[in-house]
């Protein structure tokens, strides 16, 4: 019993009620977005130093027993997701603050920024197929009016795209949760892969393998592997840019949360043929995401199809399936969500000072804010791989990984796609920043006040800072991740936690 | 959209309070019979939307006295809160808490957190559903 | 039963799939409606069928009496029922304001957004 | 302690250079040069230690992990290679000064410089070859910004990218090779492979050689040297890069960072050299560097590239050295390395200076400057002597002992080797005596001698020229000797002599310098000739197109993959379901899995399935919206009745209530929506509804499978006990759903709630007018 493990999921849905209920003032919400994700950030360090002192913690939620209620399950890879959203939480919030408008903010943008968090923590938090399956819901919901509102026409077309073909995942999801009940009488994900480590008959082993792969599209759908990506560039570069900037961070890692969570607890019947799979899904999402880049001209879109092939890396850790690679995703997904979001506020700021993200109409920005510069190359070499940045060392954990394992191909597909990653990066820095303001294009920004400023600059620095300090500190950093990576492979101690059975 | 039928306006004016108690009672039940805050939200929104169509959006909104969003944030922080007296009584969040409401000799009833929540459940319900119709009836 | 039921729901999914195959918005809103049919008959059928004996304790009794229908899949069909309501209702506004934004209810003429080279504003 | 603050004070130096420069101080490049100045003193004090085999080191451990530590070790090897990025980069701190003084963005130039010299200390003094990759890195990427550092030019920016893609690409190469180094090995540290028995063939060991890792591992880190050091056939990128400024060329492109790859090769020599792979690969592809370079210089007439290609065929020369691996080759190789940044180093600033004064590079323009700027005419000719290799000058033994290296092998190679000295001579003349002497020529500018600060630089270079001329037993003994040593893996004792006597090198020598004197006085008419071969299919032709093949791949995957129509993304979706539940089922053989206990049909029970079944054909063959609603009603009253007969009444009332909202609801929305109209050919009908049914039919199996397939009980049981008795109610569904997983139902309502504020949003939110 540990009451803890709930907070992450009720403060942000106590602030989203409450900002509801001050529906009339603007000013109290803005107030109560920043205060409530600084309360979430606050409460999910708390949450992390917890499990990193005494293991994986454990909440029965009602009091009732697994498997039998819902049990809310911490391990080090949970936790370690809820502090990225709580990071990623109030870094958005306090970005809102200066450039959202005055409109969206009157139809509810700050509540359903809240039960957006909420979601995502309680997915992140959940140890509960069926739950799981509920806050999906929750985060999609927020996620589908923050994504339609106010919107014009491109925005209508996203909308339609990204309700549509994450309709369909939940549709997968929730077919294919009926039939595991339908054959194990149990929603609960310890309580499943309990009893499937007590053996399994091949005809069972069989059609749990046939569901996998029923969790593997609706899992895969949500976080944008090939050839199920198609929502996410369709409609990541439409609304306003903290949406894009807090979409772009954690939804499509809630996808892969769930890939990694159930296809290390619940679904090891078959490695080599599941994994194998998905570590080919790996490799052509990386290929996919990065080619699409490498066609894009919209600084969002170039930015929307990487995280296409940045999930194929966090996707690869998964299918490599050892501790190291699993460390390898674990800190991929919390390198790439800082970096993503990062990269993501500061096109808020070019589509600010230029009035708009066509390639063809920037420029001229490393004359104009040299430190505007600096800040876009420290996420946009991370993500590249450039060291000492956190992201040479999530790429340096899965290639040794996979070089451990003998999996070449892999490896060479995703060091090779790393250069292009490089050369969409410089593409993005070269007409954003390098090249010449184009004649007849002028900078049509908007002037803001200092606060503005510091609001919109502020997340940016502080993202930046993150950045730099897991590169250089690199070695608490991943030692955390290794433990996480061990926790994953080594699913015994969770089962224990949850079913509160001693071994 | 708007009916303008005498019939219908007088049905309305006697089926509305109908509905109101039969949503009560469907609620009251619904932990021991079929029924419960769900449904019963979706009959107390139809008495409201049975009474818009009759009238109009405004007079309804009017009639109910709160903002339908007003409504879905009570109810949302009626349920969460129905989970909070189990933290601070040493329990896991959302534990049930009983207890009895008893006049002796005239009545005696369980209470309990759960009812709290399910009274949440009820006024969510009604709140989203009357947003929804009250915004659907609204556009031009 | 299970095995008419099983042919009822594919029938029911391979409506809805070909619903949402369609190029007209509508029709796909028809067509997820007919998936979440789909689903929750399916979640139903799975957990296995049993015919009377509500999961429902009766007033002079003290415990449920043999056989009774599993209440866990309904708890969890109701709450999917109610969560696809919220979906289809968001879906049908949303539905209302591309049309009204874009004045047409084919699929194929939505494809601004996915354009790579247009020079078009997309984004509001 | 202090060999790792050397290279952290030059990062250090980064940061606060640009505010050095804020209000355009005169003396600032004199005044922060005086930190690699310092580090080059400090470093001249380590050398004894070195050539004792006693080296400074240090270690920190960092990145555990990954077998990454922050460990420093400064042998003479080291030191030789670091001595040169220090004392080069002060003279070329200080020539910046002048090159660029009225550039505005001068404070960012030398953060960047700054970084580069920081990241090329960290190559040189590294000893964990994870710490050399991640400073090797940085490298590519300081040169990345600082060969663009003219950005608003199209061709600086091209030129940049190149250089970062191919020598970015190799790296990546090399840090898979280094991986794989490290894990056949089981250490990264440098000094402890060298050390050990089992990977260092000079302590006699084989083990790593043997394993079958060994030789991918071997050629992907000879990649990245190659691609670094500008080999074949990745050598396009260096002429190219000549659009840096020119303080840029002189330190990147001549002296230090393309020499990076050499020292890589030199440093791993004794771990991954004496096997034929190493022997053919490592002095082949130097060879063709070499020809290749010196081919190219002939025709050029740009003095940049000039010294660019003789660059290559320089870097070729030593590349080509260590792969042979004699001592005597690897002497020659250590030597020319030296010399070679001495006098390249000098030229190029030259180079520079001329520019900046006549505003002009083009050799066929420039003509008797030395009247107006003698000083710099003076360390021109005199490098350019040394370049030649005529004596009394280093570069004379450096020559020296590359010819007796080649005599040493074969006449093929002597041969090649002999080109490469023609061509060297030939470029010394055309860039270090053309411009000087003979008739005056119009310029752009009226040329005056260069400032000070961009003389002293050329100077002080060719002075050192003179001086290791004069005192080669000194540098031997104090440098070349101990750093041979490391790159053979063991005592080599080298002596260094300007005068050998007459032998048959000597002879050579002066035969090379003789005839390239002659090409020189023909160089017009050589050029002429030569530009008229045109060299389509280089590997530079095969970058734009693999650029260019890789941009149409890009463009047609993706507007094949993301199409826009959301049909063919659902299409794909639906199809990967079908496969994928289809394949594993098919491999299970699962297709006849049934159940075993299912209950009997009847007969209204029939009637509701044939109801449901008829209630989706009509919603999908009606042709008016208001038919397909109704029969998606009635779709869901027959679920309901389902749920009636099977024992669930909640289910029942519940999907009644929603059904007839949902129907209102529908209603409501349509009346605000284009009527239905058949718009997909009917190819794509029959098409679709093809697929359709065997999604469809999946499902039914699956269902079935479900149903026959028992692992373990339901979990109801608990609940159907414990309803009563702990949570006070009797309809258990009820309960569940407000007790036992109350949470859901929290999500739940919530997701109804975010739904309500949605609906509310669409339909109220008005855009501003004018936005649309």
């Amino acid at each position: 019993m540990n009451n803890l493990l709930i907070l992450p999921i009720i403060i942000p849905m106590f602030t989203g009620i409450l900002a509801l209920l001050a529906y009339n003032s603007r000013t109290a919400q803005r107030w109560l977005s920043v205060l409530g994700s600084s309360a979430l950030l606050s409460v999910a360090v708390w949450l992390l130093v917890e499990v990193g002192r005494n293991g994986i913690l454990v909440l029965q939620v009602g009091g009732w027993q697994a498997p039998f209620g819902i049990t809310l399950v911490a391990d080090l890879f949970s936790s370690i997701m809820v502090v990225l959203t709580g990071i990623i939480g109030l870094a958005v919030a306090v970005y809102s603050l200066a450039i959202i408008d005055p409109d969206h903010e009157k139809f509810g943008y700050h509540q359903l920024y809240q039960f957006l968090l909420m979601g995502v923590s309680g997915a992140f938090l959940t140890g509960d197929l069926f739950n799981l399956y509920v806050w999906f819901e929750v985060m999609l919901m927020a996620s589908f009016v923050l994504l339609a509102l106010g919107g014009g026409r491109g925005q209508m077309e996203g909308a339609i795209k990204y309700v549509t073909l994450n309709l369909m995942a939940s549709a997968v999801f929730l077919a294919a949760l009926g039939l595991l009940y339908g054959m194990t009488g149990t929603l609960n994900m310890a309580d499943l892969a309990y009893k499937f480590s007590k053996g399994l008959s091949a005809e069972q082993s069989g059609l749990i393998t046939t569901l996998s792969m029923l969790f593997l599209i609706a899992f895969g759908i949500k976080a944008a592997v090939f050839p199920l990506f198609f929502w996410l560039p369709a409609s990541y570069h439409t609304p306003p840019v903290p949406v894009s900037a807090l979409f772009a961070g954690l939804l499509t890692k809630v996808g892969v949360y769930a890939l990694i969570r159930v296809f290390t607890l619940i679904f090891t019947q078959d490695v080599g043929f599941t994994h194998t799979l998905i570590l080919f899904i790996a490799g052509l999402t990386m290929v996919t995401g990065v080619l699409g880049a490498v066609a894009q001209g919209e600084f969002r879109r170039v930015l929307s199809f990487h995280i296409i092939s940045q999930i194929g890396y966090m996707v690869m850790g998964l299918g490599l399936f050892t501790p190291l690679a699993l460390a390898g995703s674990v800190f991929y997904i919390a390198h790439h969500i800082i970096v993503k979001t990062n990269l993501f506020l500061i096109s808020g700021v070019v589509k600010h000072l230029h009035g708009t993200l066509e390639l063809k109409k920037l420029g001229g920005l490393y004359q104009l804010m040299p430190h505007l510069g600096v800040l876009f190359l420290i996420p946009a070499l991370s993500l590249a791989g450039i060291p000492p940045l956190s992201g040479f060392f999530a790429k340096l954990s899965l290639i040794q990984a996979g070089l451990e394992k003998g999996d070449f191909f892999i490896v060479a597909v995703s060091l090779a796609v790393s250069l292009l990653t490089v050369f969409s990066m410089m593409k993005l820095w070269n007409e954003t920043f390098w090249k010449p303001l184009p004649q007849n294009e002028e900078l049509s920004a908007k002037p803001l006040s200092k606060k503005q400023w510091i609001s919109m600059l502020a997340p940016i620095v502080v993202l930046a800072a993150i950045t730099i300090m897991i590169g250089l500190g690199v070695s608490p950093a991943f030692s955390l991740a290794l433990q996480a990576g061990e926790q994953l492979m080594n699913p015994s101690a969770y089962i224990q936690a949850v079913m509160e059975i001693t071994p | 959209m708007k009916i303008d039928s005498l019939i219908l306006r007088t049905m309305v004016r006697y089926l509305f309070p109908l509905l109101l108690l039969f949503s009560v009672f469907i609620f009251l039940r619904g932990h021991n019979e079929p029924g419960g805050g769900f449904i019963a939200g979706l009959v107390a929104s139809a008495a409201y939307a049975l009474y818009s169509i009759a009238s109009n959006s405004i007079e309804a909104r009017q009639v109910l006295g709160v903002d339908t969003r007003l409504l879905i944030g009570i109810g949302l922080l009626i349920a969460l809160c129905s989970g909070l007296p189990a933290i601070f009584a040493g329990e896991s969040f959302l534990t049930g808490l009983w207890g009895y409401l008893s006049i002796p000799g005239v009545f005696k009833i369980e209470i309990g957190t759960p009812v709290l929540f399910d009274i949440g459940v009820f006024l969510a319900v009604m709140g989203v559903t009357l947003t929804i119709i009250f915004a659907l009836e609204e556009v031009e | 039963m299970e095995i008419v039921l099983a042919f009822v729901i594919g029938g029911l999914y391979a409506a809805g799939i070909y619903m949402m195959l369609r190029r007209s918005l509508v029709k796909l809103l028809i067509g997820l409606a007919l998936l979440s049919h789909a689903a929750n008959l399916l979640i139903f059928t799975a957990a296995r069928l049993t015919r009377a004996g509500f999961p429902i304790i009766g007033m002079d009794q003290q415990a449920l009496e043999l056989p009774y229908a599993d209440p866990l899949p309904q708890a969890l069909i109701l709450t999917a029922i109610v969560i696809s309501f919220g979906v289809t209702a968001f879906a049908l506004a949303l539905s209302y304001r591309t049309y009204k934004s874009i004045h047409t209810d084919d699929l194929d003429k939505m494809k601004t957004t996915d354009e790579a080279d247009d020079s078009k504003e997309t984004s509001a | 302690m202090m060999i790792a603050l050397t290279t952290l004070s030059v990062f250090g130096a980064a940061l606060v250079a640009p505010l050095f420069f804020r209000n355009k101080n005169k003396l600032a490049s004199w005044l922060i040069a005086l930190l690699p100045l310092g580090i080059t003193i400090y470093f001249a004090s380590l050398l004894p230690r070195a050539a004792a085999e006693n080296p400074e080191t240090f270690s920190f451990n960092w990145a555990r992990e990954f077998g990454a530590n922050f460990s420093f070790r400064a042998d003479s090897l080291s030191l030789l290679f670091a001595m040169l990025i220090s004392g080069v980069g002060t003279l070329v701190v200080i020539y910046a000064g002048g090159y660029l003084g009225k550039n505005p963005n001068i404070g960012r130039f030398y953060a960047w410089l700054f970084i580069f010299m920081g990241a090329m200390l960290g190559v040189a003094l590294s000893d964990n070859l994870l710490l050399l990759f991640i400073f090797w890195e940085l490298t590519s990427l300081s040169s990345y910004v600082l060969i663009g550092f003219e950005h608003e030019k199209e061709s600086a920016r091209a030129a940049a990218l190149q250089a970062l893609l191919v020598t970015g690409g190799g790296g990546l190469a090399m840090l898979a090779g280094i991986i794989l180094l490290g894990q056949i090995s089981g250490t990264l540290e440098i000094s402890a492979l060298l050390s050990n028995t089992s990977t260092s063939l000079s302590a006699g060991g084989t083990a790593v050689q043997s394993h079958p890792l060994f030789i991918p591992a071997l050629i992907l880190i000879l990649l990245g040297a190659f691609t670094k050091s500008a080999q074949f056939p990745f050598h396009f990128w260096l002429p190219n890069a000549m659009a840096a400024p020119t303080p840029v060329s002189a330190y990147l492109h001549s002296a230090t960072m393309v020499k990076a790859g050499v020292y890589l090769l030199a440093r791993l020599h004794p771990i991954l050299g004496g096997n034929d792979i190493w022997l053919y690969t490592v002095s082949g592809v130097g060879l063709i560097t070499m020809l290749v370079g010196s081919y190219l210089s002939f025709s050029q007439t740009d003095l940049k590239r000039l010294l660019a290609y003789s660059t290559l065929g320089a870097l070729g020369t030593m590349t080509m050295l260590i792969g042979l691996g004699t001592p005597l080759a690897l002497k020659a190789a250590v030597v020319l390395l030296f010399a070679h940044a001495l006098y390249k180093g000098a030229l190029f600033l030259v180079a520079g200076a001329i520019d900046h004064e006549t505003g002009t590079r083009d050799v066929t323009q420039l003509g008797g400057l030395f009247r107006a700027l003698p000083i710099t005419g003076t360390a021109a000719g005199i490098s350019a002597l040394s370049m030649a290799g005529l004596p009394p000058l280093f570069g004379f033994i450096a020559k020296e002992v590359v010819y007796e290296t080649g005599l040493e092998f074969n006449p093929w190679l002597m041969a090649a080797i002999i080109f490469m000295g023609l061509s060297t001579v030939f470029v010394a003349g055309v860039v270090g005596m053309g411009p000087f002497f003979g008739k005056l020529t119009e310029s752009p500018k009226k040329p005056h001698e260069a400032p000070l600060s961009m003389w002293l630089g050329p100077i002080l270079l060719t002075a050192l020229s003179l001086l290791a001329g004069f005192f080669p037993s000194g540098i031997s003994n104090l440098i070349v000797s101990p750093a041979v040593s490391s790159v053979a893996g063991e005592a080599v004792k080298v002596k260094l002599a300007l005068w050998h006597g007459v032998n048959t090198a000597f002879l050579l020598s002066i035969a090379t310098v003789i005839a390239g004197i002659l090409l020189f006085s023909i160089r017009n008419s050589l050029r002429g000739v030569l530009q008229k071969i045109e060299w389509k299919w280089g590997p530079a032709y095969f970058y734009t197109l693999s650029l260019d093949g890789m941009n149409a791949l890009a463009r047609a995957q993706t507007r094949f993959l993301q199409s826009g129509t959301l049909r063919n993304y659902i299409l794909i979706i639906i199809l990967c379901v079908t496969l994928g539940g289809g394949y594993s089922l098919f491999r299970i053989g699962g297709f006849d899995i049934l159940p075993q206990h299912i209950s009997d049909v009847k007969f209204y029970e029939a009637a509701i399935a044939a109801l449901i079944l008829g209630a989706a054909i009509a919603a999908v063959t009606s042709s008016s919206r208001l038919g397909a609603i109704a029969a998606l009603g009635a779709a869901g009253i027959g679920v309901a009745l389902i749920f009636l007969q099977f024992g669930a009444p909640d289910l029942a009332i519940t999907q009644f209530a929603i059904e007839a909202l949902t129907v209102i609801l529908f209603v409501l929305a349509f009346y605000h929506l284009p009527k239905f109209t058949q718009l997909s050919s009917p190819r794509a009908r029959i098409r679709d509804a093809v697929i359709a049914l065997f999604t469809g039919a999946l499902m039914t199996m699956l269902v079935l499978a479900a149903v026959g397939v028992h692992i373990s009980d339901s979990i109801s049981t608990f609940f159907v006990e414990n309803s009563l008795p702990l949570a006070h109610g009797r309809n258990i569904v009820n309960v569940i759903l407000v007790d036992f997983r109350g949470m859901d139902t929290m999500g739940e309502i919530t997701v109804l709630g975010i739904a309500g504020i949605g609906v509310y949003a669409l339909l109220k939110f008005r855009r501003k007018k004018g936005r649309e």
